[in-house]
């Protein structure tokens, strides 16, 4: 093809660097997320265990306070920001399509361009380690803490890093709503759509609504920062409140965010391994789409200590306690999908199962200090610690795990060592209890978080030592996850296209999946597909002879357009003149981007 | 295995699990002795929030080992065994009508006596109260009795101020203002007062009455919990509640001038104040009566602690503290203080290369003698 | 055959056009971002109680004096206020423009029938049609970024800017975020124009691009709609 | 062939240019309507209510027609209606928030 005018060839050489820099496989990109987010994660995990080994004691002095407040900052920023969220994305970058019967996403290009901003969005965030200093105001950054009189460059990272990753997460977020609506398999009505996409949709719907409120909030703290407003600062008229406000409106939404896809992946495991039909089906979409909207109505219940007022207390309390019952009925049937199968204990199972135990406690937690009342003496002490890791570690990061090993052979071919994973689950299951249990003695014990010391003598030096310990004992069962990597890595792939006999699409094809997905689009008659297959004596059709598949060619274009973005995000941070040049950057990716033959 | 087998199996584990949980709530309950307890409450404020915590705490209790029981029971029950085949189910229609009304009356009962106490506490304080503001600055507290000052020359009431702990009446409610100079802190005493932000540009309060029985000789431990910079986990404040009689001869001895040092040393210590200290702190009825950016320092001999809670009051921690409060305290700093000329933080600067030795001590020998 | 090809690449499966509805989403994501920043603005507007003012108010002379010797306003301010017939109460001038704004919305609303066309000429394959639509689209857009700028300008010298208040800092960024938008607008345009001069034009669909290009355009307009109402013609 | 006339039918949705004007027109008009009853007559408590209905109308207008959503797939109308309902809903929220201190009225 020649060069449109102005472009760049498209890319031909098959060098293995390159065709990764290039890609625009949806599978490629997944894998990309999942290894970067993972990384991001060991990242937020060695934060978390230099914030537990610095509280194990009374008058620890292994950190200091100023880099204690960076590291609980960056560890949650990392956690959410980069580890989890990026792995949820992982997740569904790989297997939407699959999962629908598509050859790939609605937009290609876009997916690629998604990954590489937020790559260099988190390269920016950590970055600010070397470049004097990390945020250090907590990762809600509340004002006027976080304005330019009280804090560092650090914060200055935080704004530019927060903004290019809403940039990605929302160019994601279109790209997959627009894939799940428009690109389904002929057959695969939206009532049958595995859980999982159902979730995903529903947090994409999340993050492109949710974002935007973020970015106007960064916006102004910008502008607070380095220009001369004072949207925040009361001393010039602004309100600290209204950033607890625009910041909130976003971050409930995101912790649905958070948690969705992990529910998803467990209404994907829990009846394949039970055996069974997914029990409720439409019972857990519907909740899944209430918890979805009255995720907008609560954010206030971060702030029943700021003053503000009775009838918005009870308001926003009610609506709070409300989201438990969606969740609960999504609880209620998961355990019933349990009830009458078979059940096959895999270590994907066991996450599975230990998922709906734990995100329950943290969900209860959650229900006790949505009550204004109680939330005045546990709010911002360990107890909502307690709440958060319950929901992000026990919820989110173990149903990330329970879809690792669910899906590892899929996409890899091979499949994981159980006996190793029986180890990565059981020492992960009881290092997060030892953990974080603990935690809500010490919030009822009065003991404040973000506290870098504390003294002894006021009951909380054994529970922290409990929970040092924890801390370590789940890092081992990190550790035994990435041995299993490892060692299976070296086998020969054994897996076969469907490993567990599951149900969903996605199985339907080879194990790893072929450059483009299926040979042919399967038609599909239920919600569980692949059984309906094998119990109507039914097999894949054979490709036409001839048949020539179409795939989009490999593209410069995404990860120039997302050094544009790098570059305008560096101004602020450097030199304006950077941002100069970032313009004309993208300008020149999107048009190289809009003239690229794409057939 | 058997069924009956793994039924037995799980039964126990059952009766298990029914053992542990009151042996977590044991756990929970050892939390009482801790200082900073907070279901100990001692003040009519904190015992409604007991209240509450008492139902939201036992119904999330049914809920937890309901929960854990069943989960532990289908995973041990329908684990897969030889000749047992999956239930082919979709639904149940009526089961899942009554798992939407379970919760939604758990929610009923939990909200109404939630917006009972909301209404109880938010509505207005009592007239009699006594009123203090409390102003939160990094890292410490200022407060300021309402009209409890010697009265001006005019015979006017003024108001008494003072730093760090909080000397209160059992019996007598207390309205408190809540302020903040620099950014948010919060105002927490877990056993009399549920927390209350205290944020720049807003005027938020709160108010109790402390116990006829809470009068008690060690203090009531305040914190400030939410977050407020490097030292946010060293702003701490004391609350002590007197009987009658008690509360009206601190207040006597609060209220007054300082008293004169009696010590050679302290005579000493009383120039260099002068000199060294006033321009940001105030001594009542000394040269050094001006200033108000650090705390009110006119009967600091008379606190048990220093720093906001942090350090005992004793000669060599003051002395400590004097030569160099930001080891003591991360983040004092005066370089931050010209992040903005126009509105200086203060942090106190260390002064252990602008006073020798000697005259540290006996600075520290004059505050102590500060009754 | 390549006709089949064709099909097989854009179907979809509710038969929309993918980059439509990706659009479509994104104007929804925008009405959160220009939701946000309007309640900003209309949260501060309560609490403006010094000039300038967004339209006439009145205040007492004596606490202008006030502000002005404590030098919370300046000079310039007070100059936008003199004495009322009624003792001790100033009357200040709106600093908005209103005349003027409409001129510039006039002006911006003219650019959504234009592009309307442009689109129907590339729906219709009426090439001149499409380029020359597209053409006045975009100069529409620059005279309204003209009088924006004017408008920044006159504030600025009126004494209304970033740091002078709430009102001001939420106007400008309120407004100078639309702005940007608008600009971004007439580059994409401005690339549409430039493409379809190319030997292939806009490629097989013309259509599509261009309405998908007027999709963004309008609702920009439609965010003005609202700015004017909520800014500039409900009094303070 | 077929899909060819499949194509125009679906073309044949949106409006002919001239009603694109009178739309035009009509747009103008209310818009001036609205500059009239904010500047040149006093309607007092009645004026606000006035000017959110014909901005109103006018977003209406837009959206509908020169948007083409009226002729649109109802899917693209939900996700649009949808998502500014919801920012209507949270946003007056949070206005309100700030704008009332709603314990005074009880
Ligand atoms: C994945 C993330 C996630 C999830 C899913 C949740 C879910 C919930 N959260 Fe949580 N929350 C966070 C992450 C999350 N949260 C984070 C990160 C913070 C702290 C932010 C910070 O300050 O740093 C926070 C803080 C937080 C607060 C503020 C605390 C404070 O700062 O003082 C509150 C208060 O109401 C709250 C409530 C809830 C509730 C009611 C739910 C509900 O959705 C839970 C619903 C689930 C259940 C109830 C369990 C299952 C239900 C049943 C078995 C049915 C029967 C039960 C009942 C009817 C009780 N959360
Ligand atoms: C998804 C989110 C998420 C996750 C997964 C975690 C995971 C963990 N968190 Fe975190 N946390 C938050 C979100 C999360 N957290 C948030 C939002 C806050 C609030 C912050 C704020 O106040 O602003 C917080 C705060 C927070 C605190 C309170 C800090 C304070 O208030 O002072 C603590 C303290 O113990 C803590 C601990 C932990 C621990 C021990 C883990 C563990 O689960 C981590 C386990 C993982 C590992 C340990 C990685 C494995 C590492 C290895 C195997 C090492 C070997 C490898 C190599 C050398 C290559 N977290
Ligand atoms: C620039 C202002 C400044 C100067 C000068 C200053 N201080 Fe301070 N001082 C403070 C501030 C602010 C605090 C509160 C710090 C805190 O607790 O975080 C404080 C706290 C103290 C305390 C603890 C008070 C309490 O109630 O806990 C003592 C004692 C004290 N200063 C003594 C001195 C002495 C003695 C000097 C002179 C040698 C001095 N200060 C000079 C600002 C100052
Ligand atoms: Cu003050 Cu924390
Ligand atoms: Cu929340």
């Amino acid at each position: 093809m020649a060069t449109a005018a102005g472009t760049i060839a498209a890319p031909t050489t098959e060098s293995v660097v390159w065709s990764w820099i290039t890609t625009v496989d949806h599978k490629r990109i997944g894998a990309l997320y999942g290894v970067t987010a993972f990384i991001f994660f060991l990242i937020g995990g060695i934060e978390a265990l230099l914030i537990r080994t610095q509280l194990a004691v009374p008058n620890g002095n292994v950190i200091n306070a100023e880099l204690f407040n960076q590291l609980f900052t960056m560890h949650a920023l990392t956690m959410i920001f980069l580890a989890i969220m990026p792995l949820g994305a992982a997740f569904f970058n790989y297997m939407v399509p699959l999962m629908i019967g598509a050859r790939d996403v609605a937009f290609p290009r876009l997916n690629a361009l998604s990954y590489w901003i937020f790559l260099f969005g988190g390269l920016v965030l950590v970055s600010s380690f070397i470049f004097g200093g990390a945020p250090d105001t907590g990762w809600f950054a509340y004002q006027p803490i976080s304005s330019s009189q009280f804090s560092g460059s650090g914060m200055d990272f935080y704004v530019i890093g927060l903004m290019i990753l809403g940039i990605s997460s929302l160019a994601a977020a279109l790209n997959f709503a627009v894939t799940i609506i428009n690109l389904r398999a002929p057959g695969m009505t939206m009532m049958r759509l595995p859980v999982f996409i159902w979730m995903t949709f529903i947090v994409m719907f999340l993050l492109i609504l949710a974002l935007p409120v973020l970015t106007v909030a960064l916006i102004q703290m910008l502008f607070d920062r380095q220009f001369t407003t004072s949207f925040f600062l009361p001393e010039g008229g602004g309100d600290p409140i209204l950033w607890q406000h625009l910041f909130w409106v976003f971050g409930h939404p995101e912790v649905y965010i958070l948690i969705l896809p992990a529910m998803g992946v467990v209404s994907e495991v829990l009846p394949t391994f039970s055996r069974k039909p997914l029990f409720g089906y439409a019972a857990i979409v519907f909740a899944g789409i209430a918890i979805g909207f009255l995720g907008w109505a609560v954010w206030s219940h971060h702030m029943f200590t700021t003053g503000l007022g009775a009838v918005q207390q009870a308001v926003f309390s009610a609506s709070t306690m409300a989201i438990g019952i969606p969740t609960g009925i999504k609880v209620f049937n998961w355990l019933a999908t349990m009830w009458g199968g078979s059940i096959r204990f895999t270590t994907a199972m066991y996450f599975a199962v230990a998922f709906v135990a734990l995100f329950t406690i943290g969900g209860i937690s959650g229900v006790m200090h949505a009550s204004p009342p109680v939330d005045q003496q546990q709010q911002d002490t360990y107890f909502i610690v307690a709440h958060i890791h319950y929901v992000l570690v026990g919820g989110a990061l173990f149903g990330v795990f329970s879809g690792l090993y669910y899906w590892w052979p899929k996409m890899t071919g091979r499949l994981l060592n159980e006996t190793l994973g029986k180890w990565n689950f059981w020492l992960m299951f009881i290092g997060m209890n030892l953990a974080f249990f603990p935690m809500h003695f010490l919030g009822v014990s009065g003991m404040p978080r973000r506290i870098y010391t504390y003294d002894s003598g006021l009951g909380w030096d054994f529970w922290n030592l409990v929970a040092t310990v924890g801390a370590f004992i789940l890092a081992l069962g990190v550790l035994f996850f990435i041995i299993n990597v490892f060692k299976t890595w070296q086998q020969e792939p054994d897996a076969g296209d469907n490993p567990w006999d599951a149900p969903t699409l996605e199985w339907a094809t080879t194990s790893p999946p072929p450059e483009h997905d299926f040979d042919v689009i399967p038609e599909v008659h239920s919600r569980e597909p692949v059984w309906y297959m094998r119990d109507h004596n039914l097999t894949t059709p054979e490709p036409e002879p001839g048949t020539h598949i179409h795939l989009p060619p490999p593209s410069y274009y995404p990860i120039i357009i997302a050094f544009g973005v790098l570059l305008l995000g560096l101004g602020p941070l450097s030199h304006l003149a950077l941002t100069a040049l970032g313009v004309p950057v993208i300008i020149y990716g999107i048009w190289g981007w809009t003239l690229e033959p794409t057939e | 295995m058997t069924e009956e087998a793994l039924l037995r199996i799980s039964q126990r584990w059952a009766r298990r699990l029914l053992i542990l949980a009151p042996a977590a709530l044991f756990i929970l309950l050892t939390a009482c002795s801790d200082p900073q307890t907070t279901i100990e409450p001692a003040s009519d404020m904190t015992e409604a929030i007991q209240g509450v915590y008492e139902i939201v705490f036992w119904l999330s209790m049914f809920v937890f080992i309901a929960i854990m029981l069943l989960t532990l029971w289908l995973a041990v029950h329908y684990r897969e065994q030889p000749g047992r085949e999956a239930i082919q189910i979709h639904g149940h229609q009526r089961l899942e009508i009554l798992w939407t009304i379970i919760p939604v009356a758990i929610v009923l009962i939990m909200l109404v006596p939630t917006w009972q106490v909301i209404a109880d506490t938010t509505d207005t304080p009592p007239e009699d109260s006594m009123v203090i503001t409390a102003t939160g600055k990094q890292w410490w507290f200022e407060f300021t009795y309402e009209g409890l000052g010697l009265p001006d020359d005019e015979g006017n009431p003024t108001d008494l101020v003072t730093a760090n702990e909080l000397h209160l009446q059992a019996g007598k409610p207390v309205h408190v203002l809540l302020r903040a100079d620099d950014v948010i802190h919060s105002f927490w005493i877990p056993q009399l007062a549920g927390k209350v932000d205290m944020v720049p540009g807003h005027e938020n309060d709160l108010w109790f009455t402390p116990f006829e029985d809470s009068v008690r000789e060690e203090a009531y431990l305040g914190q400030c919990v939410e977050f407020c910079g490097a030292s946010h986990a060293n702003m701490r404040f004391r609350v002590f509640v007197h009987d009658e009689e008690g509360f009206n001869a601190w207040l006597e001895n609060e209220r007054s001038d300082a008293v004169e040092p009696t010590s050679e040393l302290g005579k000493l210590g009383a120039t260099l104040f002068v000199v060294r200290c006033a321009e940001c702190h105030t001594v009542r009825g000394t040269a050094a009566s001006i200033a108000d950016f650090g705390p009110d320092l006119t009967h600091v001999g008379s606190r048990t602690t220093i720093a906001a809670g942090i350090l005992d009051n004793n000669i060599s921690n003051l002395v400590d503290w004097i030569s160099n409060p930001a080891e003591i305290k991360p983040g004092i700093n005066p370089e931050n203080d010209v992040i903005d000329k126009e509105r200086p933080l203060r942090f106190m600067r260390a002064f252990e290369d602008e006073i020798s030795a000697e005259d540290i001590q006996a600075i520290a020998q004059y505050l102590t003698e500060l009754k | 055959m390549a006709a089949a090809e064709h099909q097989v690449e854009h179907h979809t499966t509710t038969g929309i056009d993918s980059r439509k509805l990706l659009m479509w989403i994104f104007l929804g994501s925008e009405c959160l971002f220009f939701g946000s920043l309007i309640a900003t603005y209309l949260i501060f507007k309560g609490e403006i109680d010094l000039p300038p003012f967004p339209s006439e108010t009145h205040v007492e002379t004596a606490y202008l004096e006030e502000a002005l010797a404590s030098g919370e306003i300046t000079e310039v301010h007070k100059h936008l206020c003199h004495e009322s017939d009624e003792a001790g109460i100033s009357v200040c001038e709106g600093i908005f423009d209103i005349p003027l704004t409409s001129q510039s919305t006039f002006v911006l609303l003219m650019s959504s029938v234009a592009m309307v066309l442009a689109v129907y000429g590339a729906q219709h394959n009426r090439p001149m049609m499409m380029k020359s639509w597209l053409l006045a689209t975009m100069l529409l857009g620059l005279i309204f970024l003209g009088y924006q700028v004017y408008e920044f300008r006159t504030f600025g010298q009126e004494g209304l800017t970033l740091e002078t208040s709430q009102f001001g800092a939420s106007f400008f960024v309120l407004t100078g975020f639309h702005g940007t938008h608008v600009a971004v607008g007439v580059l994409i345009l401005g690339s549409l124009l430039l493409a379809s001069f190319r030997r292939r034009g806009l490629g097989s669909e013309p259509g599509f691009q261009v309405e998908t290009a007027g999709l963004y355009w309008h609702f920009v307009d439609i965010v003005w709609i609202v700015i004017f109402t909520v800014l500039y013609l409900i009094p303070a | 062939m077929s899909m060819h006339e499949d194509h125009s039918v679906e073309e044949e949705h949106g409006l002919q240019p001239m009603q694109y004007v009178w739309i035009g027109v009509l747009l103008t008009v209310i818009t001036i309507v609205e500059l009239g009853a904010s500047l040149w007559v006093d309607l007092g408590n009645a004026l606000i209510p006035i000017l959110i209905v014909l901005s109103a109308v006018k977003f209406y207008i837009v959206v509908a027609f020169y948007m083409h959503l009226r002729f649109e797939h109802r899917l693209l109308s939900q996700v649009f209606t949808g998502s500014f309902v919801l920012a209507a809903g949270v946003l007056i929220a949070l206005i309100a928030l700030f704008w009332t201190d709603i314990t005074d009225i009880i």
